[in-house]
């Protein structure tokens, strides 16, 4: 029993945001410089960045701690913040969404995020995930002009919730077992009390994998995404093809590899068929696509399939890979997507690969751009794209998950296709229409950024690849 | 098999391969003046083909091991270092790419005339590519220059290339991913097994054979893929036909040497046991290449085509040759790579030199034309010689060593692929006839014979297929030592073979969840 | 003493029963009713294994579920006016515009 | 002896720089330079053919060819009595012929590049007589094929000449194919592939023997019979005897060159320099005995029953090469050698004096038909004149060359240790007699009666050649009678210097009279003399009956037995045989099997297949993707009902 | 005597709470399956009372019932569609989701068997809570322990709020949009 209240120096990141955050949502009104609202939240991003590592290490009480595991976790959520806001002001004004409500609620799923990474409690991760699910689902529905805005929303809402449920009852048999929500003391309750062959917890075990496999839509859970992806607006599409994804894989090493350690071969036989079927249903679903937006929904699908597997290979390494793959997958995905917000026009969706005809003839530069970042998601060197999926390859394997390794690769070749069908209609196909593109100061910064991230961590990836160790070696074992 | 060093004082290697790559930085801040473009990747090619010639000269031919080596320390975690190295194995093939590359640059200059910029900086950022795969001495590093290499090969066929070109490149694409992805499965096995992606470690390793054996297969779906080896052929013709005459003549003259270069660095090296022992149906299968690539050649309508299945059929020869585990053989082999690249790059600068003329590659367009343009006919013949495996060309001597070798080790394919030889007369002949004898075909009347600047590109392939023909020997000396010490080592390898059906028992168990 | 498996399975059926309903029920409604079933479920369980453990946790954690179950509610029934107000219809599977 | 590098080096500088610079510079002074480097070249051959005639050997290496792992071999020359007299020859015909060409090709568009051509034949066949080695044989073995192949179809626009010249390449490569395999095999077995250390151990490999689908097979009989293939194609041996007749699409001095007095022989000077290892298969000489026997007499059939001046005289080479491999095979390697040194001359002065009969004929369309000759002798006397020279000296008329060499073979068959020698002198006496019949038949057929090509010569009249093509026949004429007295035998009182000559190299027969006949060796030689000039004598009877006396018989053969003749005249069709049994089931398989069936449906079937598959798949799980979020729920709670029941299973 | 009553009294809860449970998935009328989700909601008030977690019960009928249901409700009478009386009110494939979800209850009942709860491990004994009282046991653990997720929740219901906000104001329409 606590007699005081713990040091707040540990949440000093999240509690920024927060207050940012509301500050925002509240002077919404009163500020018609738009500009001010980006540059408040680039700078708060970067100022909850230099927190997240000046604070690290600090713990609060036993529900949250900053340790490095978050650390990582928290950059990568931040970078997603810093690229978003630099993708998004364009796109938002031309389409008349409000800065401050929009930059609020992306900080205010940060938040949930940051929450979700560093809790130690999983009272707090049910938090801070259901934080960052209602300002997600609210975000979806932002462009409610647009009927399918506001359908996504309701779908990535309902469906959401049914998931919540899964993690709630899962939580609750978990907690019936072992008498606690605190992450290591759950891990210490099933050893102690020799758990690790009892149904009960494969019970909550699978209702995890369910809860999680929603929130990173691993195939059949996965049945959300797309739609959500291609109803919401698209500056929120690129947030959330990495941020909760990333989120959520946070929460599942937290709970898989500390809490549920006990169960891993369990938790493990259950993920392995997901990440299968997930890699490859992606794959060949992102073949069929015309809709640009729904495309890079399927190939999320199939980048969580990868990701999964450094999960599946339970070890430090296995991790260290997930962690990387989020880290390379938010510069080279949200540069796809600074992309495509630049296609946008009022009256012109620009989301149809067949706008794409042509585009290296009339704006060669973009063209080259999207072309690097495709290359990137397909994974081929030097980029980072490669360096993410070797990483991650390796862990599974060295894990001894040869044959899914094997798939994963045999997947990553059908997934090969749609990207370059994309890079086909822009470069070998002559232009059918005057596309139109204006490239805002905001947004070539982040593309350049994006760029430069794919680039240079493709060709000289140690530093981070260490930094992701690193950060795995507190954490595990 | 422990490999000798010697370490370069200059870092020549890394300036052969990067030089390509700033120029290639360079045309992207270049303005859009096409002359300017040209000139200025020209001027990058040829320095390059310049940096290229100490290797020829300073190389020591009696040094077995690698020399101009250059290491780093590239990405520590995973002990990855910046490790380049040639040996006799790979030295040619740089001096073939950078020579390529110029002529490619020559062949380009009035063929292609949109996108000149984006062209060039595919063209230099492929030869900086294809000289670091020859150049490597890091598994890692060798994967990346490998795939990077997809890249602007796949945009120089796609926007360049014919009419059927997004087909032809997307298949080429594909194909060679697929491949390469499970060279990828195995490379992180033997890294996981090594702890170190170098090259030179893994060789001396010695895996067991039930490794060796699935190692080999991972292995060889790539470089079966890229040579290509029966029956993963099909990409070839396509890419050939539809890629523009620059792009088929890097395909033929380097691209496809990568996948042979590769059974010979990496399959024989790492897992002799499994090649020693997977060495009969290697045979077969480049027998197999050889009558089928060449039975195909009979009923093709297309120039391009043709070469391109005649491809399949030569390179056939080479993986006889490297899988006859004969060091007369193997020496032919790289010997016949080399040709094949020369001879083959400059068939396909040749069709390309009409097709710009006439806009078809249809045989039945042409006939006669011996008679409009006969020094064009004359490049064309001694290039079909060499095609043919005369005796003076440089054809004949690797596929003679190569036979020879082969029938040393395995008399069956050895003649069995005597009988390419045949075929390969008839149906290159055959060609010839239909194009360029006979009655003149009004389509081609009157086209101008070649320019200077075509004669220029054609001509130093034209002396080294004489040279090479007529004296061997300084090309063959590159060789001896490092093939010698690459079979001495496949040939001591120890291990026990066991059947197929347990290695696929104990593959299952290790692959399916308990 | 009532033990805590006969909780476990009421849980359990009034769980099968909101997910039932939210699969089945076309009004949209009545599905965000389903999901507070489903929630309440589990508050049953939680409040009796905190009462066998002697635990305030589990009693804290229902009291968020409550909590955040009533935020769900607030965003999800405005969500449901939006759609209604703009097509007139509350039958979720008639929302089709986004598929394939 | 160094110097002989230059007997071959000479023609080869001549025929690049006339390739090179031919065409705009030389143009039509192309000539000199060849004619003046193959007359230098045979200056030099004399002077080594003197040099060894008085024992001086050479054999050296003028560089490393090829070195490989253990494979070396040079670019070298071996002088010894077989390459000398060889060089000798083939530079004095080829002298010959080029002079003759200068007014035979007068008018030529392509004037400099035929003589770069044959200067380039010159060289090829100079580098494959003077080779040390098997590997620089097999240079100048396909190096003349090349040229050969060139100048066959030196007048592409037609496309019966490239399709000949194809046919000789192609058939050719068959032939090669075996040759190669045999060069393999003597490197397999001996380590090296020079001639010396080869012969010199080739009796360590007398009894060896190597498994082959199952049967054991004599080494040496397994390497000659492969090495023999090669000669099969080079030589026009049956079967791959019919690039030859189709040859004849070449400028004739190409087939006098090369289709008759050098390049087809190289089969034979092939065999004779390997006998060695000839010799140590009984089988290898039967299969080179059998293949000369039957390619005479097949070819003597044929000839009779053609009309195109040239192609009966093809046949008529075919049939003398296969007396050649008949010596052969009996072991007569230096009479083998000795008829195709006489043969060089007198055919190649058929071929010549064709030519200038062509020649005169050019106006007509088609200037070879015989059927619109007649009566030439007084238009052509001196063509006439060496024409007959040369026909007699090829029918075995006593005193010329023809008589000497054939008779040298008749003789050893008859008397050979082989048990086939009986047969093959039987089909050689008989051939004789085929022989000057055919041969007769072309000299009356073209010289005597009335002249019957008035009409397609449209007013022109025949004409003499110029005398730059008469002066190579009238020496020829002389070299087709005389060229024979090297080798007068001994029962005529002469010494047989030839065979003398070359038995350092060839050896000699071994003779294994009929019994009781051992003593009377030399009347028995006398009375097969008088039988094979017999047989020579009544053919030239037989055709002076048949195309003066009565022409009315020319009609008995075709009338009586059509199917007979026509299957002769149809060349036992052979053609349309390979046609049907190689070339189109090649063809048929490559179009429609390989190209269209495996190729097509079955690779691109999985290659299309597996993305096609992809593609339907995606499409038919797009539709489970159908936008109604209770499906997606539901999909959710069975994938839910689905892990809980993985539990169980695990 | 003494263990049968609470039975009883749990099995009328419990059979109460699944028949309107039922009857609020089957109910044609969502005006009907409010109320009787109200009934639910009082039986599972008195259910945490059985359960001596009388603050969560009336949270439960303050919060739920008082303020949820009325939302629920509010929304229902908005909407008001007379039409909803004569379509389908299930999804066509209805008894797919009735198999799965007995599927689930069966498969997870199976694995509940194996249920072991722990010792008890905390301080909030019956006598605590009847000595202590239930809303100050809980109250102590969310300002302490609890204190984050509480500040949490607190930020989450602004985001409930600003969210509703945000959705439900009307601006302008863009024009044009038949996207």
């Amino acid at each position: 029993m606590w007699s005081s209240l713990p040091s707040f120096v540990a949440v000093y990141p999240e509690t920024l945001l927060v207050v940012v955050a509301s500050v925002m949502a509240l002077v919404d009104r009163w500020i018609t410089r738009k500009a001010v609202f980006t540059w408040a939240t680039i700078v708060t991003a970067l100022l909850a960045l230099a927190l997240v590592f000046l604070t690290q290490g600090t713990t609060f009480g036993h529900a949250y701690a900053a340790d490095q595991y978050g650390v990582f976790f928290k950059t990568i959520f931040l970078l997603v913040l810093f690229l978003v806001a630099l993708l998004a002001p364009g796109y938002n004004q031309l389409l008349g969404i409000n800065f401050g409500e929009f930059y609020a609620l992306l900080m205010y799923a940060v938040t949930g995020m940051m929450l979700m990474a560093s809790t130690r409690d999983l009272i707090l991760l049910y938090l801070g995930l259901e934080l960052m699910s209602l300002s997600v689902y609210v975000l979806v529905g932002l462009l409610y002009a647009e009927l399918r805005s506001l359908e996504g929303a309701m779908k990535y809402f309902l469906l959401g919730s049914f998931a919540s449920a899964f993690l709630l009852l899962a939580m609750a048999f978990l907690y019936g077992l072992t008498g606690t929500t605190n992450i290591e003391a759950i891990a210490k309750a099933l050893l102690a009390a020799n758990l690790s062959a009892n149904k009960a917890l494969f019970l909550s075990a699978a209702l995890f994998v369910v809860a999680f496999a929603f929130k990173v839509a691993l195939v059949p859970f996965h049945m959300w995404s797309p739609d959500a992806y291609e109803g919401a607006p698209t500056s929120v599409t690129a947030f959330m093809s990495v941020g909760p994804k990333a989120a959520g894989f946070a929460a599942m090493g937290r709970v898989f590899l500390i809490a549920l350690a006990a169960a891993k071969t369990e938790w493990t036989q259950l993920l392995v068929p997901l990440a299968v079927l997930t890699m490859f249903t992606g794959a060949v679903l992102a073949v069929v696509q015309t809709n640009i937006k729904r495309l890079l929904a399927y190939s999320s699908i199939t980048h969580a399939g990868y990701a999964v597997l450094g999960i599946i290979a339970g070890t430090k390494e296995g991790m260290a890979a997930t962690m990387l793959y989020l880290f390379l997958y938010a510069f080279m995905n949200i540069g796809a997507f600074s992309v495509i917000v630049l296609m946008r026009r009022r009256n012109f969706l620009g989301e149809n690969i067949f706008d794409y005809q042509g585009l290296s003839k009339t704006h060669p530069t973009v063209a080259l751009l999207l072309l690097i970042f495709l290359f990137s998601l397909t994974g081929i060197p030097p980029t980072a794209g490669f360096i993410g999926k070797f990483f991650v390859f390796r862990a599974a394997f060295e894990a001894g998950h040869t044959a899914l390794v094997i798939l994963a690769v045999l997947a990553s070749a059908i997934a090969a296709y749609p990207y370059l069908r994309i890079v086909m209609l822009m470069y070998m196909k002559p232009p059918e229409k005057e596309v139109e593109i204006s490239l805002n100061p905001y947004i070539f910064a982040g593309l350049m950024f994006a760029v430069t991230g794919v680039l240079l961590f493709g060709v000289y990836p140690g530093p981070v690849i260490d930094f992701a160790r690193a950060c795995c070696t507190g954490f595990l074992p | 098999m422990e490999v000798a060093l010697r370490t370069a004082e200059f870092p020549l290697l890394s300036a052969i391969i990067w030089l390509p790559v700033i120029g290639a930085i360079i045309l992207l801040l270049l303005p859009r003046r096409d002359r300017l473009i040209r000139w200025f990747s020209l001027v990058v090619a040829l320095a390059d083909f310049a940096l290229t010639l100490p290797l020829f000269s300073w190389f020591d031919k009696d040094f077995a091991g690698m020399q101009f080596v250059e290491k780093h320390a590239w990405i520590k975690a995973w002990h990855i270092s910046y490790f380049l190295g040639v040996d006799g194995i790979s030295v040619l093939f740089v001096l073939l790419s950078a020579l390529v590359t110029v002529l490619c640059i020559l062949i380009s200059w009035e063929a292609v005339t949109e996108k000149v910029k984006e062209f060039h900086i595919a063209l230099l950022l492929t030869s900086a590519a294809m000289m670091g795969v020859f150049c490597s001495l890091d598994l890692f590093l060798f994967y990346l220059f490998w795939e990077a290499m997809l890249i602007p090969m796949y945009l120089i066929i796609g926007i360049w290339g014919g009419p059927n070109r997004l087909y032809a490149t997307i298949k080429f694409f594909l194909y060679t991913l697929v491949g390469s992805v499970l060279m990828l499965v195995g490379i992180i096995f033997l890294y996981l097994k090594a702890g170190t992606f170098n090259i030179l470690e893994i060789m001396q390793l010695g895996l067991p054979y039930q490794f060796q054996f699935w190692l080999f297969w991972a292995f060889f779906a790539a470089f079966a893929v890229k040579v290509p080896m029966w029956p993963v052929h099909t990409w070839l013709p396509d890419a050939h036909t539809e890629a523009p005459t620059a792009g088929s003549v890097i395909l033929a003259g380097i691209l496809i040497k990568m996948g042979a270069y590769g059974f010979l660095r990496f399959s024989l090296s790492f897992f002799p046991v499994a090649a020693k022992a997977m060495m009969v149906p290697m045979l077969l299968l480049s027998v197999i290449a050889i009558i089928y690539g060449g039975i195909i050649c009979l009923a093709q309508t297309d120039l391009k085509r043709l070469i391109a299945y005649s491809s399949v059929s030569h390179m056939g020869f080479v993986t006889l040759g490297i899988f006859s585990l004969e060091g007369n053989a193997v020496e032919g082999a790289i010997l016949q790579m080399i040709n094949h690249g020369i001879v083959t790059g400059a068939l396909f600068m040749c069709v390309g030199v009409v097709y710009e003329r006439t806009h078809t590659r249809a045989i039945k367009d042409y006939g006669g034309l011996a008679t409009v343009m006969p020094i064009y006919a004359a490049f064309f013949m001694v290039f079909t010689l060499a095609s043919i495996g005369l005796p003076g060309t440089n054809g004949f001597i690797g596929e003679f060593l190569i036979l020879l070798g082969t029938f040393a080790s395995k008399r069956w394919a050895a003649v069995l692929g005597a009988l390419g030889v045949i075929i390969g007369a008839t149906y290159m002949l055959r060609l010839y006839q239909q194009v360029f004898y006979q009655e003149v075909n009004p389509k081609v009347a009157g086209l101008p014979d070649v320019k200077m600047r075509e004669v220029l590109a054609l001509v130093p392939m034209l002396i080294l297929v004489l040279l090479i023909g007529c004296y061997p020997t300084p090309f063959l000396g590159f060789m001896h030592a490092s093939v010698r010490a690459l079979l001495e080592h496949v040939h001591q390898a120890a291990g026990t073979t066991l059947p197929i059906s347990e290695i696929l028992k104990e593959g299952l168990h290790v692959v399916l969840p308990s | 003493m009532i033990p805590v498996s006969w909780y476990l399975v009421l849980t359990l059926f009034l769980f099968a029963i909101g997910a039932f309903g939210f699969i089945a029920r076309r009004n949209v409604i009545i599905m965000l009713m389903c999901i507070e079933i489903m929630l309440n479920a589990v508050n049953v369980t939680l409040v009796a294994l905190g009462r066998g453990l002697a635990h305030t946790t589990a009693h804290v954690l229902v009291f968020f579920i409550i909590a955040v179950a009533a935020a769900e509610a607030a965003i999800g029934l405005a969500l449901v006016v939006l759609l209604f107000k703009k097509t007139r219809e509350i039958h979720m599977d008639e929302f089709r515009t986004l598929k394939g | 002896m160094k110097y002989v590098v230059w007997i071959p080096l000479l023609p080869l500088i001549a025929a690049t720089i006339t390739l090179l610079f031919g065409r705009w510079y030389i143009r039509r002074q192309a000539h000199w330079l060849p004619c003046i480097a193959v007359f230098t070249s045979f200056l030099i051959s004399l002077k080594a053919l003197f040099d060894v005639i008085g024992g001086a050997r050479a054999n050296f290496d003028l560089y490393s060819w090829v070195i490989a792992d253990t494979f070396k071999v040079g670019v070298g020359f071996q002088v010894d009595p077989l390459s000398v007299m060889m060089l000798a020859m083939v530079t004095c015909l080829s002298f010959l012929i080029h002079v003759y060409s200068i007014g035979y090709m007068e008018d030529d568009p392509g004037y400099y590049r035929f003589f770069a051509y044959i200067s380039l034949f010159t060289f090829s066949m100079l580098m494959l007589v003077s080779a040390n080695n098997f590997l620089q044989l097999f240079f100048g073995w396909e190096a003349v094929g090349l040229c050969s192949y060139l100048l066959i179809g030196f007048w592409y626009q037609k496309k019966s000449a490239a399709d000949a010249a194809k046919k000789a390449f192609i058939v050719n490569r068959f032939g090669d194919f075996g040759f190669a395999l045999g060069v393999f095999l003597v490197f397999v077995t001996f380590g090296t592939i020079y001639y010396e250390p080869v012969f010199a151990r080739v009796h360590e490999i007398a009894h060896a023997t190597v498994n082959l689908f199952g049967h054991d097979i004599l080494l040496p009989t397994l390497i000659a019979v492969l090495l023999f293939c090669g000669a099969m194609g080079k030589s026009a041996q049956f079967p791959l005897h019919v690039w030859l007749p189709d040859a004849m699409e070449g400028p004739t001095p190409v087939s006098a060159l090369i289709h008759a007095a050098t390049m087809v022989t190289a089969g034979v000077f092939m065999v004779s320099r390997c006998h060695e290892i000839f010799e140590l298969s009984n089988v290898a000489m039967a299969v080179v005995a059998a293949a000369g026997t039957f390619t005479c007499f097949m070819a003597a059939t044929i000839a009779p029953t053609q009309f195109d001046i040239k192609r009966v005289i093809a046949y008529s080479t075919l049939s003398q090469l296969g007396y050649m491999f008949m010596a052969c095979g009996v072991g007569a390697f230096a009479a083998g050698m000795f008829h195709l040194f006489t043969h060089a001359y007198f055919k190649a002065l058929l071929f010549l004096g064709a030519g200038s009969v062509m020649h005169a004929m050019h106006h007509a369309p088609d200037p070879t038909d015989m059927r619109y000759m007649g009566g030439l002798k007084k238009y052509m006397p001196i063509t006439f004149i060496t024409f007959f020279i040369a026909s007699l000296s090829i029918s075995g008329v006593p005193g010329l060359a023809g008589f000497f060499s054939k008779d040298e073979i008749l003789w050893s068959a008859f008397a050979s240790a082989y048990p086939w020698g009986k047969i093959v002198w039987l089909v050689g006496t008989l051939v004789a007699g085929l022989t000057a019949f055919y041969s007769f038949r072309v000299v009356f057929m073209t010289f005597y009666g009335e002249f019957r090509g008035r009409e397609v010569l449209h007013g022109h009249e025949p004409h003499e050649s110029p005398k730059v093509m008469t002066i190579p026949l009238m020496i020829l004429a002389v070299g087709a009678v005389v060229t024979g007295w090297i080798g007068i035998p001994h029962v005529l009182g002469g010494e047989n210097h030839f065979a003398k000559f070359m038995e350092p190299v060839l050896g000699h027969p071994h003779f294994h009279l009929p019994h009781g006949w051992e003593e009377k060796e030399a009347l028995l030689e006398l009375l097969l003399m008088a039988v094979s000039t017999a047989m020579g004598l009544l053919g030239i009877y037989v055709a002076y009956l048949v195309y003066i006396k009565r022409p009315e018989l020319q009609r008995l053969v075709p009338e009586r037995w059509p199917t007979l003749y026509r299957y002769l005249y149809r060349k036992w069709y052979w053609d349309e045989i390979y046609h049907a049994l190689i070339v189109r089931p090649t063809f048929f398989t490559a179009r429609a099997i390989v190209q269209g069936v495996l190729d097509s449906i079955f690779i691109e079937g999985v290659v299309n297949g597996v993305p096609d598959m992809i593609r339907r798949g995606g499409e038919t799980l797009r539709r489970v993707q159908n936008g109604v979020v209770h499906t997606y729920a539901l999909i959710m709670a069975t994938g839910a009902a689905v892990i809980l029941l993985l539990i169980y299973l695990f | 005597m003494e263990g049968l009553l609470p039975k009883i009294v749990f099995i009328y809860l419990a059979v109460v709470l699944v028949v309107t449970s039922l009857l609020v998935v089957t109910n044609r009328n969502a005006v009907h399956a409010v109320l009787w989700m109200l009934v639910m909601f009082l039986h599972q008030a008195v259910l945490f009372i059985t359960l001596d977690a009388e603050f969560l019960a009336a949270v439960q009928i303050i919060v739920y019932a008082g303020a949820v249901l009325v939302l629920f409700l509010f929304v229902v009478y908005m909407i008001n569609l007379r039409t909803e009386l004569k379509i389908h009110n299930f999804t066509v494939f209805w008894p797919a989701a009735l198999f799965v979800s007995v599927a689930l209850v069966i498969l997870a009942a199976q694995a509940l068997k194996d249920f072991r709860a722990p010792q008890p491990v905390g301080d909030m004994t019956p006598e605590a809570i009847a000595r202590v009282g239930h809303a100050k046991l809980l109250g102590k653990a969310l300002f302490t322990e609890h204190i984050l997720s509480f500040e949490t929740v607190g930020v989450l219901l602004l985001v409930a709020v600003l969210g509703a906000v945000v959705l439900t104001r009307r601006i302008r329409m863009i024009r044009g949009e038949g996207l």
